[in-house]
């Protein structure tokens, strides 16, 4: 669904990413790790086109990302659920829903209460709350809150940016079981987390990013396997 | 004082008060949308005055007036984003977060000087837009009203009401929260943040540019009118809430009935009160009288 | 800007070099109210284009001395005017000023003039003590042409008690509105009479609804109207079914004032006034101001008034022949045989009268058919 | 000394000659008027820059408190007969006063309710000087107000401009202390964030309302001296254009940099003076020239002079000090937490209910429980952000309950946040200084300020040792927006290590951090243990947590469900239900 030639990025006269290469096909769960500062968050927002990668390729669905506004490769389907959530606080959990499946073109009103159904059925907290703004829900809640969110865009590539930050133990569960269903389902995944024996747990393939840089790179299974290795790049 | 006099200084009140809610709406979607607003709203609305003022005394019909002020006022708030806010990202906080008073003065001064050079510097009256003369009363037992404010009443509350449509059933007010919470998010939620940004700012203008429309008849139109329905937009949002649209419209119509009867009871420090009475508010009730402070969640 | 200052300060001295050389230009400094709330850059524009006027006949008499207008703006704000006169003084090195529109701004560079020695003619502003408060000093710098509004009032309230049984006042609430107010208060008190109601209105108000009730309330026949935006008052009248005469100063006298409120509405509105359009003189005046500013003359009086100003300073500079403010000064005050276009005497100025309006010379005008013509009464 | 002290020492010199010689080198007496005016306008417009540049806070109203310390001492002299010296005094008093009373309003106000309230201030001043006239004389002014002349009358207008151009200097020195103090930066900490503020022990309330007041006297003594300058004072000059023109000066010289209003003053005076005769596009020019200054040079002049110069700092490089001594956690005196029947309702809603804790000095005690439990809550209530509905906080035996959370912090219990509170305006070293109390009394830090002998350079080697100990020595230049998530939160932990805690409240310390980065933090905290500091951490991360609790406690829907020691909550069935899940392991 998406690929990574020889990328670059940066902010200014500081270069963040050097050369990374990747991709990822539909019905796959790949799984970036590395320490803190690394350049997982940027990687993001590079395919994003938030930030413009200064060297390299993008093809995401066979078009190239370079000439397309953020906005627009969202309606494409390239979705990106960014670090904390990021839930219109003033929005009801609905409207929040709503927020970007009215931007997907051709998706007619019925088609949106479908979503809106579907959503509802994966995680039964959000149709409890769905009047409830989104700045009263706790941690957990905004976490689903926000992958629905996506879901409801119709996403062909899911990223998503440390979905587990400050959520107990058993939220995290919830949302990693559904990440890997939804890739069972067809849906390509790119997943940056911190928490990187659970991000491997689940993920078909995985990559470890160190200073900017891909140095590891493999199915999930071997990586899982050389732990210790995987620990040098972390600290 | 006599029950007559009370009716009809609450019927001026009103209409004054209308104008200011407008007014105050192109403040408050705009703060919604990017915390920044446009310190020269009350200029527009003077440029709008111009506007229908020049057209009205050309001969055009009324309904086209309006429609071609509308456009106009479109069009200047394209550019007052495109000149005066959108650059301000570029500059970050170095400029304090608070530029944007400076930028849109500045727009605005340069907007008071053009229409000083086209229409001179002297006051006028717009003629009337609805009836054949400015003069033309209802009365209503002993209360003359102006066919005009009612009008002009009656408009504003349709502009009011289009308004809230817009900001609560329609995938662009949503977009507005959207933006206004984080820009970043909004887009990665497929939401056109400059494009959103663009919209408020034409909104608003065009806001100002209805109120200019419909105050024509009512005051003397003057380049420097401007500041004065600023302060007074300002001091409605104050008491609304720039939190809370619905807010807006009962501050809106408090202020200039309060204006109406201060001036009744003390014509010299008339409006004085009604500031007074605001920052009083403010000091008691930091976000006005409808505002909700968000809780501190950390 | 280091760099536009020593550019300017270079020309000046230029300047200063080839007129002492050839012919010297006399320079005229001029601070006019052009900038700020309408009511006043409707005066200063108007007394100005009287003045420019004046220059452009001058000229065309071809003068043995050249005369240059050095015009700012003092933004109707005291602190510019007080700056702008410095500078006037200072840098310019003129040797009379002309202006301004706000009485307060007069009162606050007037005494830097005195000190300085440079002769000003005050106007259009109209405060009673501009003049009075220097003319003790041997000699005085400071003369006025313009109307004092302390004999507008008068004539306004010897007419006013004949006629009418009940009065009120609508004034703005600036000091200009406050102390006419009780200029006002204490004329009628002379005169035996009570104001039967006195509301105030703030400069920028857009609705007089709630003052005029009280007029009608108070059965007021005639409403002395002393606010800066002269047509306010005659909004309410429609729909509060109330129509008392108007009477006030010479700015309702302005062909902007008409304009706003209408030939019907403005009709029997007396004010005080120092030029009748009746005079053939005054006439041409009149037609001349058309032709030259087109819409943008606004105010017959007052452009007739700087007229007549231009023709006494430009006199005065013509026949010191060079810039010496002393000289000048006693020029002024000498000065005889003007054909004023206003009703400024042929000899405006002695040394106890600095005023080229005396009280005898302020009479009331009338609108009638869309023109200000004398009142009769 | 420093290179910069030393430019600064030879620009002061260079301005007070400059000052003695500028009424001889003046073409004409009218530049020494213009020399008055700039140094007035100087002096107010130094006083918005503060406000604005460092404490955050907008003001569309100062021209009130120029006119009120202008009509101040211009009545007293007038009708009391005052010498100018008492009417200036009490000209400053009263704008003091009047500062103070809208700094209280300004306080409860924020942002746009902040501008519209100093917009109404403003508004009300110039009416009532307007209109009450009996007092102010409205447009007709007061007038033979007394010039400062010392009875020389001649000499006048240069005395008067050495008066008030030393006045500007003094004034341009303390701005100049301000902003490159300690200070200084616990004002932006303030402007940028209240509550990491008060979690460094800063009053906020009084802070904010004396910078107010202060940019109030400064306003005021530019009105005092308008006053004696010109003799004559009517309302007509303090309208809403006097406060714009204000903003203006401060924002064309560059908000926040003590040189810009210096700058941006020579410019708006030389801009109104070359438009002067200019009055019929004098708007448009002034309207275009501000648009163009703020859009094309954002940063103010003094940021243009710095770019043309090419001095842009650059000093991002990492500094090499030779092998500093690692970093001693210092044992701060040892205090235990006690929290009885605590309970917060959010508007009817109970986040904690009848909550108790005890911890002993130096223990860790961790706080557990789902999302939404009220483990933020309890934190924010112990450091004092919010008032608990019910109970009672003992630190150290001593109940602090009442007590504001700077009152607390200053008592040693400190705290992280959960959602980042760090100062984007200034360097992650600068964020851990402002932890820390001020080392020298005020007296000395101005003169060690002055002459630029070791200005805090203790307080920068502790605070390298600091980032060091934790992990972050290579970003201590850094901006902390330019820093990952989880490294912002060890830049928290260390400017709360930098404050010496007693007592520690870490909430959430590794979120956003992998295992190995986790497992450092841990050490931290163990060696911050030894040291005889009691923490209270909040924390999802199971094996961090069992890898340093003592005890714990676990909430759910602000119950305390169970408490004790670790190995007996990872069994206790209710916390298994309620929190932990199956993965009670892995987690």
């Amino acid at each position: 669904m998406i690929t990574l030639e020889n990328v670059s990025a940066g902010f200014g006269v500081v270069q963040v990413l050097h050369d990374v290469s990747l991709a990822v096909p539909a019905g796959r769960l790949v799984s970036v790790i590395g320490a803190n500062g690394a350049g997982k968050t940027t990687l993001l927002r590079t395919i994003s086109n938030v930030v413009r990668p200064s060297a390299g390729r993008i093809v995401f669905d066979g078009t190239p990302t370079m000439a397309s506004e953020p906005h627009r490769l969202a309606r494409a389907g390239l979705v990106h659920v960014p670090q904390g959530r990021q839930i219109v606080p003033t929005l009801s959990v609905r409207d929040n829903l709503l927020i970007g499946a009215q931007r997907v073109a051709g998706l007619g009103a019925a088609e949106i209460e479908t979503g809106l159904a579907r959503e509802f059925a994966r995680f039964p907290v959000l149709d409890k709350r769905q009047d409830i703004l989104g700045g009263n829900l706790s941690g957990g809640e905004q976490q689903m809150l926000a992958v629905s969110r996506a879901l409801m865009m119709r996403p062909k590539l899911l990223m998503l940016d440390e979905p587990s930050l400050g959520l107990a133990p058993q939220v995290v569960r919830t949302i990693l079981d559904a990440l890997r269903s939804l890739a069972d389902g067809g849906l390509a995944i790119l997943l940056v987390e911190q928490l990187a024996h659970l991000a491997l747990e689940i993920a078909d393939e995985g990559h470890v990013m160190q200073r900017g840089r891909v140095v590891i790179s493999g199915p999930a299974e071997d990586l899982r396997k050389s732990r210790s290795l995987i620990d040098s790049y972390l600290g | 004082m006599s029950f007559t006099n009370a009716l009809q200084l609450l019927i001026s009140g009103i209409a004054v008060g209308a104008i200011y809610t407008l007014t105050a709406k192109g403040l408050f979607i705009a703060h919604l949308a990017t915390h920044r607003l446009n310190f020269g709203q009350g200029d527009f609305l003077m440029v709008g005055a111009y506007l229908s003022l020049g057209l009205l005394l050309a001969g055009v019909p009324a309904p086209l007036v309006l429609l071609a002020v509308l456009a106009a006022m479109a069009i200047l708030g394209w550019g007052l984003e495109r000149v005066a806010i959108r650059p301000l990202d570029r500059a970050g906080d170095q400029t304090g977060g608070y530029a944007w008073v400076l930028t849109t003065a500045g727009c605005a001064l340069i907007l008071q000087n053009v229409v000083e050079l086209v229409w001179g510097k002297s006051a006028q009256y717009a003629p009337p837009i609805f009836s054949a003369t400015r003069n033309n009363v209802v009365r209503i037992g002993e209360v003359g009203i102006f066919v005009e404010e009612l009008a002009i009443i009656l408009v504003a509350f349709l502009a009011v009401t289009a308004f809230y449509v817009f900001l609560f059933r329609t995938r662009w007010g949503k977009a507005i929260y959207a933006v206004a919470f984080n820009p970043e998010a909004a887009a990665l939620l497929g939401v056109n943040v400059k494009g959103t940004v663009i919209l408020v700012f034409v909104l608003a203008s065009m806001l100002a540019g209805i109120s200019g429309f419909l105050v024509g008849p009512l005051v003397s139109v003057q380049p420097h009118m401007g500041l004065v329905f600023t302060i007074k937009a300002f001091a409605v949002a104050s008491i609304g809430g720039f939190s809370n649209p619905l807010g807006l419209l009962a501050g809106g119509l408090l202020f200039g009935i309060a204006e109406a009867y201060s001036n009744y009871f003390d014509s010299a420090f008339g409006d004085l009160y009604p500031l007074i009475a605001v920052l009083i508010l403010l000091a008691f009730r930091p976000t006005g009288l409808f505002g909700t402070r968000a809780a501190d969640v950390r | 800007m280091k760099r536009a200052r020593s550019l300017a300060l270079a020309a000046a001295i230029a300047a200063f070099c080839t007129s002492a050389l050839a012919q010297e230009t006399v320079k005229v400094g001029v601070v006019q109210g052009l900038s700020g709330p309408p009511a006043i850059t409707d005066f200063g524009e108007s007394y100005l284009q009287g003045l420019k006027l004046a220059l452009k006949d001058h000229l065309a008499k071809s003068p043995k001395t050249k005369i240059e207008l050095v015009v700012y703006d003092d933004e109707a704000n005291p602190q510019r005017a007080v700056s702008v006169v410095q500078r006037l003084v200072q840098n310019d090195r003129v040797p009379v000023v002309v202006g301004t529109v706000s009485s307060g701004n007069v009162l606050a560079f007037a005494p830097i003039l005195q000190r300085a020695g440079i002769p000003l003619v005050a106007g259009p502003s109209i405060a009673t003590p501009i003049t009075t408060q220097f003319i003790d000093q041997k000699p005085s710098y400071i003369f006025r042409c313009s109307m004092v509004e302390k004999f507008q009032i008068e004539a306004i309230l010897d007419w006013g008690v004949k006629t009418f049984k009940k009065i009120g006042l609508v004034h703005s609430t600036t000091g200009y509105g406050s102390v006419t107010a009780k200029e006002v208060e204490a004329g009628l008190k002379a005169r035996g009479r009570e104001l039967v109601a006195t509301e105030a209105a703030a400069p920028g108000v857009n609705d007089l609804t709630p003052q005029m009730i009280k007029m009608r309330d108070a059965g007021a026949e005639l409403v002395l109207n002393f606010h800066e935006s002269f047509e306010l008052v005659y909004r309410p009248m429609a729909r509060l079914d109330y129509r008392p005469v108007i009477a006030g100063n010479w700015g309702l006298s302005s062909l902007k004032v008409e304009q706003i409120v209408g030939r019907e509405a403005i009709e029997g509105t007396v004010m005080g006034q120092a030029l009748d359009l009746a005079d053939p003189k005054a006439k041409a005046f009149d037609d001349r101001m058309r032709k030259e500013y087109g819409s943008d003359y606004r105010w017959p009086v007052l452009a007739a008034l700087g007229y007549d100003t231009g023709q006494v300073v430009f006199a005065a500079v013509e026949k010191v022949g060079k810039s010496d403010p002393k000289a000048i000064r006693d020029a002024l005050e000498a000065i005889d045989g003007i054909a004023a276009i206003s009703a400024t005497p042929a000899k405006p100025f002695s040394p106890t009268d600095h005023e080229c309006l005396d009280k005898e010379h302020v009479f009331l005008g009338v609108w009638k058919g869309g023109q200000v013509v004398r009142l009769k009464y | 000394m420093s290179a910069d002290t030393r430019l600064r020492l030879v620009g002061y010199a260079a301005a007070a000659l400059l000052i003695v010689l500028l009424p001889s080198l003046a073409p004409n007496p009218f530049y020494v008027h213009l020399g008055q005016i700039y140094a007035y306008t100087a002096i107010a417009v130094i006083g918005l820059n503060i406000l604005l540049g460092l404490s955050g806070q907008m003001s569309l109203g100062h021209g009130g408190f120029y006119a009120i310390g202008c009509y101040a001492t211009a009545i007293l002299a007038t009708t009391l007969g005052w010498p100018i010296g008492l009417t200036a005094l009490a000209g400053l008093l009263l704008t003091l006063l009047a500062g103070l009373a809208v700094g209280m309003v300004a306080l409860r106000t924020r942002g746009l309710y902040l501008a519209m309230a100093t917009l109404a201030f403003g508004f009300i001043v110039e009416i009532l000087a307007q209109r009450w006239v009996g007092l102010t004389g409205g447009t007709m002014g007061l007038m033979a107000i007394p010039q400062i002349d010392f009875g020389n009358f001649a000499m006048g207008p240069t005395y008067f401009f050495w008066v008030a151009a030393g006045l500007l200097l003094l004034c341009q020195i303390g701005s100049d202390y301000l902003f490159g103090s300690a200070t200084g930066r616990r004002l932006r900490a303030i402007k940028e964030s209240e509550a990491f503020a008060q979690t460094v022990g800063l009053n906020v309330p009084a802070w904010r309302i004396g910078i107010f007041a202060a940019s109030a006297v400064f306003a005021g003594l530019a009105g005092i001296l308008f006053a004696h300058q010109s003799g004559f004072v009517s309302s007509d000059a303090f309208n809403i254009r006097l406060t714009i023109g204000l903003l203006i000066a401060a924002v064309i010289g560059g908000l926040g940099n003590s040189w810009g209003p210096l700058l941006g003053t020579a410019v708006l005076l030389g801009l109104t003076e070359t438009i002067a005769s200019l009055h019929q596009y004098g708007p448009m020019i002034y309207g275009s020239i501000l648009l163009a200054v703020l859009l094309l040079v954002p940063e103010g002049l003094v940021g243009l002079f710095r770019r043309l110069a090419g001095k842009r700092r650059q000093d991002a490089a990492v500094e090499t000090a030779p092998a500093r001594p690692a970093y001693e956690i210092e044992s701060a005196q040892p205090r235990d937490l006690v929290v009885e029947g605590l309970s917060k309702n959010y508007a009817g809603v109970s986040a904690l209910t009848t909550v108790s804790l005890s911890i002993a000095p130096g223990q860790v005690h961790a706080l557990i429980g789902p999302n939404g439990a009220g483990k933020s809550t309890f934190i924010n209530v112990v450091a004092g952000l919010y008032r608990p509905s019910a109970g009672r906080i003992l630190l150290g035996g001593e109940d602090v309950t009442a007590l504001a959370a700077h009152q607390r912090a200053r008592l040693g219990l400190v705290r992280t946040f959960q959602n980042l509170q760090l100062i984007g305006g200034v360097d992650v070293l600068a964020n851990v200084m402002l932890g820390m109390r001020a080392r020298d009394g005020i007296v000395t830090d101005v003169a060690r300020w002055f002459t630029g002998r070791g200005h805090e350079a203790g307080e920068r080697e502790e605070a390298l040792a600091i980032l060091e100990l934790v992990g972050l020595g290579p970003y201590a230049h850094h901006l902390p927006k330019d820093l990952a998530y989880g490294h912002r939160k060890l830049v928290e932990l260390a400017r709360a290590i930098a404050q010496r805690p007693s007592v520690l409240l870490l909430d959430e310390p590794v979120a956003g951090l992998n295992p190995l980065e986790a497992q450092a933090i841990a050490g931290i905290v163990r060696r911050l243990k030894e040291a005889g500091i009691t923490v209270l951490v909040v924390e999802h991360n199971m094996d961090f947590v069992m890898g340093i609790a003592d005890t714990i406690t676990v909430l759910d829907f602000g119950h305390a469900i169970a408490a004790g020691l670790p190995a007996a909550i990872q069994a206790d069935p209710a916390v298994l239900r309620a929190y932990l899940g199956q993965e009670t392991q892995a987690a």
